[in-house]
């Protein structure tokens, strides 16, 4: 199988995920967005593993998600922390620093 | 492969984690508030001693097929990460301990992190890297947003989570075709790949990659979360940021440049020029209009950053070690002044009660004593003789003039430029401190400087006076450094 | 004495550093044990100026005496090289006696806001910075006391300074961090660009330039000559100058006229020329014309004053023009001259304005239209002020005169150079700069007469009719008398300072074959 | 050969229409699911790829836990089960040419760099997938960066806890 | 004390620092100082003058003791085989390179004649001064500044190199400037002083480059050397021309030629003893002496042998009309000897300028003492007249003041040239060597000038001691101490001419003081009855018309009112009123010029162009014309640290709009540079 075919859903999957961090306003969903970029991140290096037969590329991914998982704890626990405080999910609606 | 695994060489890390559960449990176990503080500067001071034995001992230390290496390099790093955390340690005491913080935890949190940097100055492939970053920066997500019940603190918290979130997946991506490319992972084998002819994804995949480095030395234009944050959170965290995990940025870049992309030069070469370029001047000219003192400091240590970058971006062209020695010599110097100026800023704080320049008038008349110490960490961040500022700008230079190519001879020009500029608000600091008188009213509290806090500056205060009458303390660390052993 | 030849030097620059310390050991209550500390630490350093000028070798006064050559920084190859020679001699014992002068001066009126402690640990740092300058034989180590001199300045200015403070502070800052910038990056070029790297001015200057492109060299030249002209200030670098000394306090502008001046000819001296001999022939005539513009321009700057103390600020341009009139010569003439004038000028001028804050004090004003009648009022300070203005004015058997009429007489013979302005012919372009100098010296008179008479003669204006003007007190006699004497002692016997110079400025001229 | 070409084909299709969906639905709950969507379409690949471990890995943390985590966000945001509009925000047009801007570069590269390589299934590509070589290699050569990762995940779940909890 | 003549000097400058610290409290208020210095000094002159006319006598002995200058010279001396050598002592002063310049002293005839005539007018001022100045509110200084006075002008006089002689030069101006100004309460008086130093100092800017060429022809601020070169074969005739003018405009400054002399009548405010001393017998006649020791500069460079018209002699005669005619016009007794003072200070230059050295020297010799003379009677009589100097006031003093009187009319006659009074041998001299030397057209002036002076002079004593008295006050004879020195120098300047009668064969002043030394060959004229008859005859007839004319002036109805009549007349007279317009160009064109507008223009450059360029560079290149200080001063007082902000336009506005606080925008700009960073890396690395 081509290795491009892997990688160039990988590319789609991230790019639509820069989009959702982008254009979503709700935190929730921005972590989800996070999560694709991941994602295809993992792909590209499944694939790459099984491409050259190291099998660190694996091993990589294995990190990613564990380490994605402690972020997502992370993320949302601000996220809830912010909700709490502005009584509002949305990013946008957090802008007290600036300048 | 030898199964047998070297703990002499792992002691610093086994220390620092073995300190973190303790510290937990001791939060758990006890009700004593300033006990885990306690645990928790022992057992930084505590994994000192491993690295100087290590010093001691000498000979370089490879583990796991290279993918861990203990050598000069990574001890000197190591050295310093312990003692920024241990000063961060002595500035936290007090400012945690009088709000209503959660105390074991931070303190977990921190060393955490600190674990993080310690590991990062001795990775040597893509994941440990990886990891350690993370181990770094997650914590300081946390940390950043400690003060739960201020808004301006849970901003903080978010906008560098999800910067720093964005920029490790961007990084991530570009590893993942690194590694495809170079069908490794280690850094080593990356460097042999990076000999060969590589194609264009190499240059962008390398540039990928060191996009999450620069997100964690808040280099232009990755730098949006730093004033933010660094206003927004505590001021000790603002302090951690800005000079160790800043610094943990600095060596992985350090790392993976030099022992990893290092052939192809125009891979990061220009990448480095630009965000170089960049920093400096957009720091600059961002801090001249701050009002706020430590958003002035956060601008200005972007700003710091980008002449840490300056030796790097030229380093392509320099023989010999001068620029590397230069990077090392620089961080160490700016951790100091930095650590100096955020200890002498929470100390003036706690006088007028407020961060705001226009709180700090007249300050040399209130606490004369406070502001001499914040009027020499800045003119030293200026780089004025005979404050340790000079001599880091100074290899700056050195690096530069090493060099001696064209793109390196512009971008010294903007940095002369730039240090130029930069006297403009640290003399405007100054300014207010010593000519203008202080606000009526003022003196809100003249609560005396506390003992950890005071003990701080004075370190720090040392080491920028000394450093800069007798820099070769420095000069040497950063030669050894770069020594084989 | 073997120990002293060791330790002068140290002793000189860093004695001080002990007392700046002393002094912020003791608490501000506790004025008088400050000024007591201060006094003596600035009197042991002149000890140490004292047995130097004893044990100091006149027969070789052109080779460095009194060595220390330690290692400092050695991976950027700088070293703890310290030494002096004839041209580093007076100056440093200028640099000496002068601070001492201002600790007594000031002994018990500090200008606002008070605070002695602060004050005169600014005026020790100074010293240090001041003292290390003129030994240092290492261009880092000539680099970093060249900058220590900055920032107490810069304080003593912003701080004490008057009501215009915080620009005058701020622009000197800014004008001389600009210039020292450019310096240290030339440093670093030369560095780089000589044969074996060394920062080692001796060194440097026996391989003169060796191996360096012309083009280069006129380069690097051109980066030291803005570091050290700011700091001289040759026109048009000197607006600085004006408003540091209109605003600084007393002591601050006598230290800054005095001393801190003096730094940047001293680097030409000792650095710009005997290490880039070519550059320098090439920059000479340029230089040269930048001195005379400075010289006519200052004085006529000093005629369209109203402000007393401004109107010496401008003097000291046009002063300074003439040490830089006569370094630009290349000459033994020149060089000996240029050393002279600093000497002199620094005393006189240093002397100048010392009266223009006593009188200051006393009136409350320096507006020239306000005053009149202090020959009246205050006969001994106005005899002085009068005395000094002869001085100033380059009166023959007072030392002013010392500096002036050799560095006019060395422009008449430069040393040989390419062209001149304009590819002019050299000897032509230099002549008409001693005519323009010498024209300079009718103008000095001009505006110091003046001066003179608007502040002495007549009688004293209406709102000060009544007012009681006490003479000159106990501390500015004793402040006063050696720099008093000493511009008589030199003015009537200069071979005091010649005899010093001669020779180590016959080894910087050699090389100009002057 | 082909079938795995088809099985593929499939799973991208449905990866990326899910994707859209995860950035474009208007509801944050079907959101999720689209995501849900697309792990599982992850994990599959990983099994195309013969990464069988990765994929038990994928198919437990993200869809077992990350999700679950998911879900409990939104119920505590008290975000809207329903339709919403105001999911996005007005910079929508700027991440439109930012992501394509993006898509194009990359793809470019990737063919510049990998056209016409593929990959091989043989044997040694599924033993490398095998549980025990991908934890010899962990043990062997990653044994710092997993401990580590264990401190890492103790901190966030300490951290998580102290900011998340109500006090 | 040929040798040790630096004692001279030496004793005054001692006297002057005594009078100052201790003169206060001091018996005598200093006076005593002052005049024991003084005096010894007058002693030590006489002693040098008898050692030296012994020297002369026996010249050619090599017995002599030589100075070392001599020595090295002897064996080079154009003349030096029958040369009188000048005795020189010197020691080392300052070095340059292989240099050493020495300070020392250099001991001739003109030197010890210059020694008696300083030191013997000083003498007596000062004993004048006693009375003279008595209850003057700063005595003290006044004797303190006499004494520097003396000690400045002997140095000057004994000097061995020009560098010396310079100091000397200025310091006697530096005195002048203080004793002018003395009563410095008066505005007028402390600008006459400054008018005075600084028009003095405009013709030092000759001098001092005048020296310096010198030095560098000659290589040796030596006088005895320069005169060497001068008179050897291979002189380089070009730099000494250039040398001699330069030098030639310093005699100008401080001589009072024209068009310098203007400062000379003002210093006239000054106490009278001083006019007497600095502005009548020595300090103005230093340029002249200038011009005579170093005389071979000026004879070969100005090839005076040759005759025909040189720069010197062209400003000595015109200054002897200017200064004459201006006499006339004066009302104020000083101001009219002020002016005869300036003219015969021409007859001296321009004798130098046709080559009559001795005659030159002669009457400066002769010239110190009646001009002394007629200042202290001027001032003898303006003490009896209630301090006034207005003729006006004055009159029918003859009667009351007969000392004065009769001195007074010995002064005039003398400086009339009236046989056989001093002033007629030194005149006449001049005038014969003039014709003689084939300047006959400064024979012509010569004339001229004495009989416009007997004029003058007549004037001057017909409305001070003839008529009927016109003041207010009682005036009375003079004490002793002011009528001394009068009768003293009365006497002196009826014998001092005899010091070089020639018809009666006396040519001992010739002898002793023309050098014979590095000399040019400049031969003397015998005397000529003709002229001597001629030049009196005209002093005569000027004194008759004078008197005439103003004993029945009712009669003379022609004159009266001669300027209401005619325009011509009364142009020529407020022509002369005005001083010729001189001061007006002076102080209302090129001073007003210089210190009001130039300065006021640079400084404006100063504050707005450079000071603006400067700014400007700090704020960007926005400096524009109507761009002002004060707008500037204000703006960086705001805070320089701004200023870059402000410069870089909006930028740093910019950034902070940039950093908008709002976390997604922050991440489009991220992606935004990511993008763009890597498109540009595509770009690079695939072409």
């Amino acid at each position: 199988m081509q290795l491009n075919e892997f990688l160039i859903l990988s590319a789609v999957l991230f790019c639509t995920g820069i989009y959702g961090v982008l254009a979503r306003r709700n935190g929730v969903l921005v972590l989800m967005s996070i999560e694709l970029m991941l994602n295809a991140v993992n792909i590209n290096l499944v694939a790459f593993a099984a491409f050259t037969k190291n099998v660190a590329g694996q091993v990589f991914a294995l990190f990613i998600i564990t380490i994605a998982a402690a972020e997502v704890g992370v993320g949302l626990a601000i996220v809830l922390l912010i909700y709490r405080n502005v009584r509002s999910p949305n990013l946008d609606e957090v802008d007290q620093l600036k300048g | 492969m030898n199964p047998t695994v070297d703990f002499h060489a792992l002691a610093p890390e086994i220390v620092l984690t073995a300190t973190i559960i303790l510290v937990l449990v001791v939060d758990l176990f006890t009700e004593d508030p300033k006990l885990p503080a306690r645990v928790a500067t022992f057992g930084v001071l505590g994994s000192l001693v491993p690295v100087l034995t290590l010093a001691v001992s000498g000979h370089t230390r490879v583990l796991f097929g290279g993918a861990f290496v203990v050598d000069n390099y990574s001890l000197v790093l190591t050295g310093f990460f312990l003692v920024a955390a241990y000063v961060t340690l002595l500035l936290s005491f007090d400012y945690i301990g009088e709000g209503d913080y959660y105390q074991g935890e931070y303190y977990v949190l921190l060393l955490t992190s600190v674990l993080g940097m310690v590991v990062i100055s001795s990775a040597r492939d893509l994941i440990s890297l990886f990891v350690a970053l993370e181990t770094i920066t997650i914590p300081t997500f946390v940390l950043a947003a400690w003060r739960k019940h201020d808004t301006k603190s849970n901003e903080a918290g978010l906008k560098y989570f999800l910067i720093g979130a964005l920029s490790s997946a961007i990084m991530l991506y570009g590893m993942s075709i690194v590694f495809g490319l170079s069908k490794s992972t280690v850094l080593a084998e990356i460097h042999r790949y990076a000999t060969r002819s590589t194609p264009a994804l190499f240059a962008v995949a390398v540039f990928l990659t060191l996009v999450g480095f620069a997100f964690k030395v808040s280099a232009v234009p990755f730098h949006f979360w730093a004033p933010d944050t660094y206003e927004g959170a505590p001021t000790p965290i603002t302090a951690f940021l800005s000079v160790a995990s800043k610094a943990g940025g600095f060596v992985a870049l350090l790392t993976i440049v030099r022992l990893g992309f290092f052939p192809s030069g125009d891979s990061w070469q220009p990448i480095l020029w630009v965000l170089a370029a960049a920093s400096m001047t957009l720091g600059n000219l961002a801090a001249l209009r701050q009002t706020n003192v430590v958003r002035m400091l956060a601008y200005s240590s972007i700003a710091q950053g980008g002449f840490i970058l300056v030796p790097l971006a030229v380093a392509g062209d320099v023989h010999g070690n001068a620029a590397w020695e230069a990077v090392v010599i620089y961080i160490l110097i700016y951790g100091a002044m930095n650590l100096g100026a955020f200890a002498a800023v929470i100390a003036a704080a706690r006088r007028t009660g407020s961060a705001d320049m226009s709180t700090f008038r007249g300050l040399g008349r209130t606490s004369p004593a406070i502001a001499t110490l914040f009027t020499l960490f800045l003119f030293s961040l200026a780089g004025i003789p005979p404050l340790a500022g000079w001599f880091a700008k100074f290899v700056m230079f050195r690096a530069v003039f090493e060099a001696n190519t064209t793109t390196a001879v512009v971008l010294g020009v903007i940095a002369a430029v730039n240090s130029v500029i930069a006297f403009f608000y640290y003399a405007g600091v100054a300014r207010r401190l010593w000519f203008e008188d202080p606000p009526e009213g003022a003196l809100v509290r003249t609560s005396r400087i506390p003992v950890a806090l005071g003990a701080a500056l004075g370190l720090m205060a040392t080491v920028i006076l000394v450093v800069g009458v007798y820099p070769q303390f420095f000069a040497r660390l950063g030669q050894l450094a770069f020594q084989r052993s | 004495m073997h120990w002293f030849d060791e330790w002068a030097l140290t002793l000189a620059v860093f004695v001080p550093l002990a007392g700046l310390a002393a002094v912020l050991a003791i608490p501000r209550a506790q004025e008088q044990a400050i000024k007591i500390t201060a006094l003596l630490t600035t009197l042991v350093t002149a000890g140490a100026g004292i047995g130097i000028l004893i044990d100091f070798n006149y027969s070789h006064a052109g080779r460095l005496q009194f060595i220390v050559n330690k290692s400092w920084i050695p991976t950027i190859s700088a070293r703890y090289h310290m030494g002096l020679d004839g041209i580093s001699l007076p100056l440093l014992l200028l640099s000496m006696l002068m601070t001492v002068a201002c600790v007594v001066y000031s002994w018990n009126h500090f200008p606002e806001p008070h605070n002695p402690k602060a004050f005169l640990a600014l005026i020790l740092l100074l010293e240090i910075g001041m003292n290390g300058t003129f030994v240092a034989q290492d261009l880092i180590l000539f680099f970093v006391f060249f900058e220590v001199v900055l920032l107490p300045m810069f304080f003593m200015i912003g701080v004490w300074g008057g009501p215009n403070r915080q620009y005058a502070a701020i622009k000197f800052f800014l004008f001389t961090l600009f210039g020292s910038a450019l310096m240290l990056v030339s440093f670093l070029a030369i560095f780089f660009l000589s044969k074996h790297q060394t920062f080692q001015i001796p060194q440097l200057a026996t391989l003169g330039g060796a191996g360096i492109a012309r083009g280069t060299q006129v380069l690097v030249f051109g980066g030291l000559f803005l570091g050290f002209a700011i700091k001289v200030p040759m026109f048009p670098f000197h607006t600085w100058l004006p408003d540091a000394h209109t605003e600084a306090p007393t002591v601050g502008s006598v230290l800054l006229a005095a001393i801190l001046l003096k730094l940047g000819a001293y680097g030409f001296i000792r650095i710009a020329l005997p290490i880039l001999p070519e550059a320098a022939r090439v920059w000479a005539p340029w230089i040269g014309l930048l001195a005379v513009i400075g010289i006519i321009y200052g004085a006529l700057c000093c005629l369209a004053q109203s402000d007393m103390k401004r109107l010496i600020a401008f003097s000291s341009v046009s002063h300074m023009g003439f040490v830089m009139l006569g370094i630009a010569t290349l000459t033994s003439f020149g060089l000996n001259a240029a050393i002279f004038g600093m000497v002199a000028h620094g005393l006189i001028t240093g002397m100048l304005f010392f009266l223009a804050g006593s009188v200051q004090e006393r009136y409350g004003t320096r507006e020239m239209s306000r005053l009149g009648g202090l020959l009246n009022q205050a006969p001994k300070l106005g005899w002085v002020l009068g005395f000094c203005a002869m001085a100033s004015l380059g009166l023959p058997g007072l030392a002013g005169f010392w500096g002036e009429f050799p560095s006019i007489l060395s422009s008449y013979s430069p040393a040989k150079l390419a062209q001149g302005l304009l590819n002019g012919d050299p000897l032509l372009t230099f002549r008409i700069f001693m005519v323009i100098a010498a024209i300079g010296t009718v103008l000095a008179a001009g505006y110091l007469l003046m001066m003179y008479q608007r502040v002495a003669f007549g009688s004293p204006t209406a709102e000060f009719e009544r007012a009681h003007i006490h003479d000159i007190n106990i501390p500015e006699w004793v402040a006063w008398v050696p720099i008093l004497l000493l511009i008589v002692a030199l003015g009537i016997y200069p071979n005091l300072v010649f005899h010093m110079t001669n020779q180590a400025v016959t080894n910087v001229s050699k090389v100009f074959g002057g | 050969m082909w079938e795995q070409q088809v099985a593929f084909g499939f799973l991208a299709a449905a990866m990326t229409a899910a994707a859209f969906g995860v950035v474009r639905s208007r509801n944050i709950v079907h959101a999720a699911l689209f995501l849900v969507v697309v792990l599982a379409g992850a994990a599959a690949l990983y099994i195309l790829l013969a990464a069988e471990f990765v994929a038990w890995v994928q198919v437990l943390i993200y869809i077992g836990a990350v999700v679950v985590l998911f879900l409990f966000g939104i119920m505590l945001t008290r975000a809207p089960m329903g339709e919403d509009t105001r999911l996005d925000n007005d910079q929508r047009w700027g991440a439109v040419v930012v992501g394509l801007f993006v898509l194009g570069v990359l793809i470019a590269l990737l063919v510049d760099a990998f056209g016409g390589k593929s990959i091989h299934f043989t044997n040694s590509l599924v033993a490398l997938g095998r549980t025990s070589h991908v934890g010899q290699d962990i043990f062997r050569v990653f044994v710092i960066p997993f401990e580590v990762v264990s401190m890492l995940l103790l901190a966030a779940l300490v951290g998580a806890v102290v900011l998340a909890r109500k006090d | 004390m040929l040798e040790n003549v630096w004692i001279l000097p030496a004793l005054p400058a001692v006297a002057f620092v005594v009078i100052l610290f201790f003169g206060k409290r001091s018996p005598g208020k200093g006076a005593a100082f002052g005049i024991t210095a003084v005096g010894a000094s007058f002693v030590g002159a006489i002693v040098a003058v008898v050692q030296w006319v012994h020297r002369v006598d026996h010249a050619g002995g090599s017995s002599q003791s030589l100075g070392k200058f001599a020595q090295t010279f002897l064996t080079t001396a154009t003349s030096g085989s029958h040369a009188v050598l000048p005795v020189t002592e010197s020691v080392t002063w300052w070095q340059n390179g292989s240099l050493k310049f020495s300070a020392g002293t250099y001991v001739d005839g003109l030197t010890v004649m210059m020694l008696v005539v300083v030191t013997l007018i000083s003498l007596l001022v000062q004993v004048y001064s006693i009375a003279y100045m008595r209850g003057d509110r700063r005595y003290t200084w006044y004797y303190a500044a006499l004494s520097l006075f003396t000690a400045s002008m002997l140095t000057l006089v004994v000097a061995d190199n020009m560098l010396l002689l310079l100091v000397g030069w200025e310091l006697v101006g530096l005195c002048s400037f203080m004793l002018i100004g003395h009563w410095w309460e008066e505005p007028a008086n402390s600008r006459a002083a400054i008018k005075a130093f600084l028009t003095t100092r405009t013709g030092d800017i000759g001098l001092m480059i005048g020296v310096i060429i010198l030095f560098f022809t000659v290589g040796s601020f030596g006088i005895g050397a320069t005169n060497l070169y001068a008179t050897s074969v291979h002189a380089r005739h070009d730099l000494l021309l250039a040398a001699a003018i330069c030098l030639m405009i310093g005699i100008i400054g401080k001589s009072g030629q024209f068009p310098l002399h203007t400062w000379l009548p003002d210093a006239m405010a000054g106490p009278t003893p001083v006019s007497a001393l600095i502005h009548a017998a020595t300090m103005v006649v230093a340029g002249v002496y200038l011009g005579a020791r170093v005389y071979p500069v000026f004879f070969n460079g100005f090839s005076i042998g040759h005759g025909g018209v040189n720069f010197m002699a062209l400003i000595g005669g015109t200054t002897i009309i200017i200064g004459a005619a201006l006499a006339f016009v004066q009302t104020d007794i000083k101001k009219v000897l002020a002016y005869s003072t300036i003219s015969q200070l021409g007859y001296m230059v321009m004798a130098l300028g046709v080559g009559a050295w001795t005659a030159a020297v002669f009457h400066l010799f002769t010239h110190a003492f009646f001009k002394a003379l007629l200042f202290l009677g001027a001032g003898s009589v303006s003490h009896a007249a209630g301090h006034t100097f207005d003729m006006r006031e004055m009159g029918g003093l003859r009667k009351k003041m007969p000392i004065t009187f009769w001195t007074f009319i010995i002064g005039s006659l003398a400086l009339a040239g009236i046989f056989p009074l001093a002033g007629f041998w030194s005149k006449d001299e001049i005038l014969v060597n003039a014709g003689k030397n084939g300047y006959s057209a400064f024979l012509v002036i010569g004339l001229v000038g004495a009989f416009l002076t007997a004029a003058y002079m007549t004037r001057v004593v017909w409305l001070t001691f003839f008529g009927e008295y016109r003041g207010h006050e009682h005036p009375h004879e003079s004490e002793r101490l002011i009528t001394g020195p009068l009768i003293v120098l009365g006497v002196l300047s009826v014998v001092a001419g005899f010091a070089n009668a020639a018809p009666l064969g006396i040519e001992k002043f010739k002898e002793w003081v023309q050098p014979t030394f590095a000399f040019p060959n400049v031969h003397n004229a015998a005397f000529d009855y003709p002229k001597a008859v001629l030049s009196v005859g005209l002093a005569v007839v000027a004194i008759g018309i004078a008197a005439y004319y103003y004993v029945n002036r009712d009669e003379m109805s022609f004159f009266k009112g001669l300027t209401e009549r005619s325009p011509v007349a009364h142009a020529g007279y407020t022509f002369l009123v005005n001083k010729y317009y001189l001061d007006d160009l002076y102080e209302n064109v090129i001073v007003a010029f210089i210190s009001g507008s130039l300065a006021r223009a640079s400084y404006w450059v100063n504050q707005h162009i450079i000071d603006g360029v400067v700014n400007g560079i700090g704020r960007g290149a926005t400096v524009t014309a109507n761009y002002t200080y004060a707008y500037l001063d204000q703006r960086v007082v705001d805070g320089a640290v701004n200023e870059i902000a402000h410069e870089t336009g909006a930028a740093g506005g910019e950034l902070r709009r940039v950093q908008s606080g709002s976390v997604q925008r922050y991440a489009l700009l991220l992606f935004g540079g990511v993008a763009v960073l890597s498109l540009a890396l595509l770009l690079t690395n695939t072409i």
